[in-house]
């Protein structure tokens, strides 16, 4: 993709992506339509919806009632039917309103009606993070999906893959459960202008650079896969080197790419956007287990405490995994007999600032 | 009011193949052929085959697991329900749904849904497909009285009322879900009234009347069609077998065999069978035995699935 | 009508404290030192500081994340909250809620929650359980017209009027959920006739006044607590501020400036400041000033929690 | 336990050793109730709550409406109050439309109100299983449960258990999804007659006998349990010892029980009662594979086919792991050189009559 600058790659931020891909697939086809609480308010989902309705018209972009439930049902109807709806959701959370009609009907119907109808269907939603989003308004819930077959888990990290995967996402035959990331929004990278579809089931693998094989792997979800990218920069002062790796779809998963980086390694850090237990930290890490030829592999999880999400900062900066505590636990695991390490305060600052533009 | 007898002709000629066919799975039931519960629609087929009638093939419709009588009136094949019961490769989902999930994409027959009060919103969801795709089709919603409990329920009214949906929605109302009466569900019987709060025009029709739910629904089709929005149906009908499985079960306890007795009264099979000649009803009716002889003869002779189907239609290319 | 000027005084006092507190809060917000999202109550205040007038302290609330009103009202303290809002160990959850999760046991204030319409069952099983256990409690549901379109509100509707429950239901709506209106969201305004078909008394009071709040409320909660069953009220007020964080928003362009006129012309903080002698108000503005000023340096001076509080309350003993 | 007979133990069904849980804690504790669709029919769940209603009356046994959602935020909010509900569902694919209360208010109101409320409910379920259950009836969705801190979660696998599990989750002051399954309501065991709580978080390990350690590890979830000690008696036959663990208890978790059989055999073949991906079968091998001194462990995973469940019996066999499937994976573990082996049809048959009553 070293060629996108001259494909008309330009900086783009994650949230100006999904609008993008948002427009150019409502503008190609007209059965796309883009509903849901607030999608058509001044402030668009923080941006991701932001003048689609005067482009496109109320009828194709409309909020809808406090009805999560009937929405979901109305969005799999309508899928059935010849259209391409995009129901979007301002936090993860709130889809255990519509577990029902996603578990039990979207996931389902093509299956127990023995193909009779599809049911083609985005379900865009948003992990929250930090000033007081608490409890109900930071959950990253993807195993959920990732659990029951029929449904598509879809977690892009960076604005070039937001609007490729987006783009796929609306033209797929299958409900996708499109996962976004509250603090990846206003992250940027080199986004082409003309419409483009990212295959499902290619994961991305950050190579520690000048074609060497790394120390150790870090696996992210999400948001994670950020952080793990600022772990590496921060190991490198303990002169590790890490492959990073982000699946982009959890459902279907490139689990060759992760075991091909692992067997690499040996050594694997899986980083996930959600609690541990049965999550898709530990479907990686079970793959990993399985596989007879990756024995040698030793695997470490980390993820969400295993708590409810405090509000206060004080608690919450313990709750999340970030690059101090990630390049701390790779560490540990690469090397084991190493002299004790903790990352440079100053240079964990300064990694907030780091951009990943690509090219991807 | 003088009927067209064609229009007799029809419902009956549907009525009985839907009360036949079903007598007929009773019968084989304790064969243990049919691989799946069944939910009889006997006492009750007059809804779907009154609507049925009204609307045309491109009319959408979306039911429960208690949806024979649906899946048939609407125009999906006895060979496929029956082949279905049997678990065989021929059935209308290829084995793979049962009698609970009848569907038929040929007869825009959406499907049948097992979880009570899911199939409301997707039938909505079809009805705003329609709108939005200009396609003149109309959307009819079959459900149960326990389905109005769900709360999936009033949200799906509310949307489609407030988008003006071509929708129909029809509440079959046994008195029972399961074996829990209405009283030990319902806080007070005012249900149309309720529906009316969202701006939609109800109609009751308390005494299984085929021809009254065919006059009324073919009114509310034609106002729909032309852009009027949702109307609703409250239908009332009685179920004459147990909840699930092929017996009568009043001796259960729930309900006495009295309270059948005026519905049995009213049974609508044998009111349109009075209202036909005899010669011609017994055409009808030899009609429909040779359909469900052919078609049980079929399903028998089916094939079941290879297993290679298992792994088929998790995934739409 | 002549007002017992006790009550002018508890309910003005009521009102001033939540008005105060929460222009408080405003200003302090771009000070960061408010670690959570600010949903504000200024312009209706009146609901929960009428209806917890009426309660006992035995009797039982629960409401939502634009809960701060009936956090006070119901007698939980501005220290809690301020501490709270500050994430600081003293907070009324320890700072693990935030501001939209106040909570007080021992004002029987149930909690507040952030996903729309989930207090609403949750007070219902509250009921269900004070008339479990005959203790004579009330409960009060506290939510917005935005969560009246959960399907969940129709089966709590439907449940507590089934089980005769001892609740009364407080929508409060403002005619917006975030910037959406009614009108893109409701295909009726005709709520209170809706909850009236589950045989539940309603109450309509579109004109943000708290006496005609309290005498209505009143006269409910002694229905209520004598065994009349759920009763309803439906109480128009008008949100001055943006729905989260310390500003105003009409220039967002959702809702103009002179919509909201009219009601700040029925101002509760100013219309029952004029009922009172000055002498007196200025005494009552005096201890609210005092009580804030007290609570925020309670707040800036406590603690954050201690790190091993991240692992508490994950499970009860 | 060996003990138990004179204890008063005597044959019970399972469906029995609820029904008679149930009634105990009644008595006992005038604030526990049983409330949920169809619980006072004659039917009562399968025999489960039948003649409840007659001994508690209606105020305590009750049906409801068909509101899976407001019913479980009544139960919490009756649990928040000072009682102690026992909800129940005769389909765990019906806690779809009860998740929100589930994973939003009742796994974090402990949490998120810093203990100022306690939430001791249960909420039953049963899974469903044959004789076209199909896609909506017929799933177990634990992992969808112990992904969420605040929720415990309990699969209890004979009669014994399921009484001294619903005692104790009647009894825990968190909520407890209790999970059931269809085809164990008729098994039976030695069940005291007397009310006993067993502790949360002890799993069971059916040693291969004579104190001797196992060739190979089966771990079964819920009914997979009664297949992996039928798959055990084939096995046998092949000269291959298996222990077999049945956890219990999902979360809380012994998986101490689970490390020190692995240890012992190096072999664990994990059979769930549920999909395979982010689910309790990933999470065991996870957590084998995370511990170093485990390193030498094989594993394999098996569950339901990763497909919805198909109605025809021609194809739901296919669907599920059966003693034969089980049998033959863990030889193929066991004895990787071993000559191929399948178990004898008409054992394979026989097995099924096979009783497993304890004692426990
Ligand atoms: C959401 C849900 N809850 C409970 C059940 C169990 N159940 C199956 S049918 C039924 C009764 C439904 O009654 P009604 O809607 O009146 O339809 P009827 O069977 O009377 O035709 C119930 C409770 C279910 N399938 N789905
Ligand atoms: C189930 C759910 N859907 C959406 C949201 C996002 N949201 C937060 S507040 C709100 C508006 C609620 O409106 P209303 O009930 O009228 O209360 P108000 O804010 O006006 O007091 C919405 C849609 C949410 N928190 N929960
Ligand atoms: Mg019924
Ligand atoms: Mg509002």
């Amino acid at each position: 993709m070293s060629t996108q600058t001259e494909q008309g790659g330009r900086i783009l931020t994650y949230v100006d992506a999904i609008r993008e891909a948002l427009t150019q697939e409502m503008e190609a086809d007209e059965s796309v339509f883009v509903f849901g609480l607030d999608v058509d308010d001044h402030k668009g989902i923080q941006g991701s919806t932001k003048g689609l309705v005067e482009k496109f018209g109320p009828e194709r972009v409309f909020t809808t009632p406090l009805s999560e439930d009937a929405m979901t049902g109305a969005a799999i109807g309508a899928a059935m039917t010849g259209m391409r709806p995009v129901h979007v959701h301002i936090r993860m959370d709130f889809l255990m309103l519509a577990m029902n009609q996603l578990v039990n009907m979207a996931a389902k119907t093509h299956y127990m009606y023995a193909g009779a109808y599809k049911v083609p269907m985005v379900v865009r939603s948003m992990i929250g993070k930090s000033w007081g989003q608490g409890a109900q308004h930071s959950q990253g819930l993807h195993s959920m999906f990732a659990h029951v077959p029929g449904l598509k888990v879809v977690a892009p990290a960076n604005a070039y893959d937001v609007k490729g995967c987006l783009i796929s996402a609306i033209r797929d035959n299958n409900p996708v459960i499109f996962m976004e990331h509250r603090l990846l929004y206003f992250t940027d990278a080199y986004v082409p202008e003309q419409s483009y579809a990212l295959p499902f089931g290619k994961a991305r693998t950050h190579g520690p650079g000048d074609g060497k094989g790394g120390d150790v792997t870090l696996v992210g979800v999400s948001n994670m896969v950020m952080e793990c990218l600022r772990a590496r920069e921060l190991l490198a002062d303990a002169g590790v080197a890490a492959e990073v790796i982000d699946p982009v779809t959890l459902v279907p998963l490139d689990f060759e790419s992760i075991a091909a980086s692992a067997k690499r390694t040996g050594k694997v850090v899986i980083v996930d956007n959600a609690w541990l237990n049965c999550g898709f930290s530990a479907e990686i890490a079970a793959r990993i287990a399985e596989r007879d030829d990756l024995r040698h592999v030793r695997i470490r999880r980390m993820g969400y405490a295993p708590t409810t999400c405090p509000t206060t900062p004080w608690l919450e900066k313990e709750f999340y995994p970030n690059p101090v505590t990630i390049a701390g636990e790779a560490y540990a695991l690469a090397r084991p007999d190493g002299a004790k390490w903790t990352p440079d305060p100053k240079h964990a600052e300064l990694a907030y600032q780091a951009k990943f533009r690509g090219p991807f | 009011m003088i009927r067209n007898s064609d229009l007799v002709e029809r419902l009956y000629r549907g009525l009985r193949l839907v009360r036949r066919a079903e007598e007929r799975v009773a019968e084989i039931y304790p064969s243990d052929k049919i691989k799946s519960p069944v939910h009889l629609s006997i006492g009750q087929e007059a809804a779907s085959v009154a609507v049925c009638d009204v609307l045309g093939p491109d009319d959408i419709v979306g039911g429960t697991y208690r949806g024979h009588a649906l899946y048939l009136a609407k125009g999906g094949t006895l060979r496929g329900m029956l082949a279905e019961m049997y678990g065989k490769a021929t059935g209308a989902a290829g084995g793979k749904g049962g009698s609970m999930h009848l569907v038929s994409a040929e007869h825009n027959v959406l499907g049948a849904t097992a979880v009570v009060g899911t199939n409301i919103p997707i039938a909505v969801g079809a009805a705003l497909s329609a709108k939005m795709r200009r396609s003149g089709q109309v959307v009819a919603c079959f459900f149960g009285d326990g389905a109005s409990e769900e709360g999936v329920f009033a949200e799906s009214l509310n949307f489609a009322a407030l988008k003006n949906l071509p929708i129909l929605f029809v509440c079959e109302n046994n008195f029972y879900a399961i074996h829990e009466p209405l009283d030990k569900r319902w806080a007070t019987r005012r249900l149309c009234e309720r529906v009316a709060t969202y701006g939609i025009p109800t109609h009751l029709i308390d005494n299984d009347d085929v021809l009254a739910m065919h006059d009324a629904s073919k009114a509310a089709v034609e106002r729909i069609r032309a852009g009027g929005g949702p109307e609703f149906i409250e239908y009332h009908a009685y179920r004459l077998r147990e909840h699930v499985g092929p017996n009568e079960d009043f001796s259960a306890g729930y309900r006495t065999d009295t309270e059948a007795e005026p519905w049995r009264a009213l049974d609508q099979v044998t009111v349109l069978a009075a209202m036909l000649d005899d010669k011609r009803r017994a055409e009808i009716d030899a009609d429909v035995e040779a359909e469900i002889a052919e078609a049980e003869k079929f399903a028998e002779e089916s094939q079941p699935p290879a297993l290679e189907e298992l792994h088929r239609h998790v995934y739409a290319d």
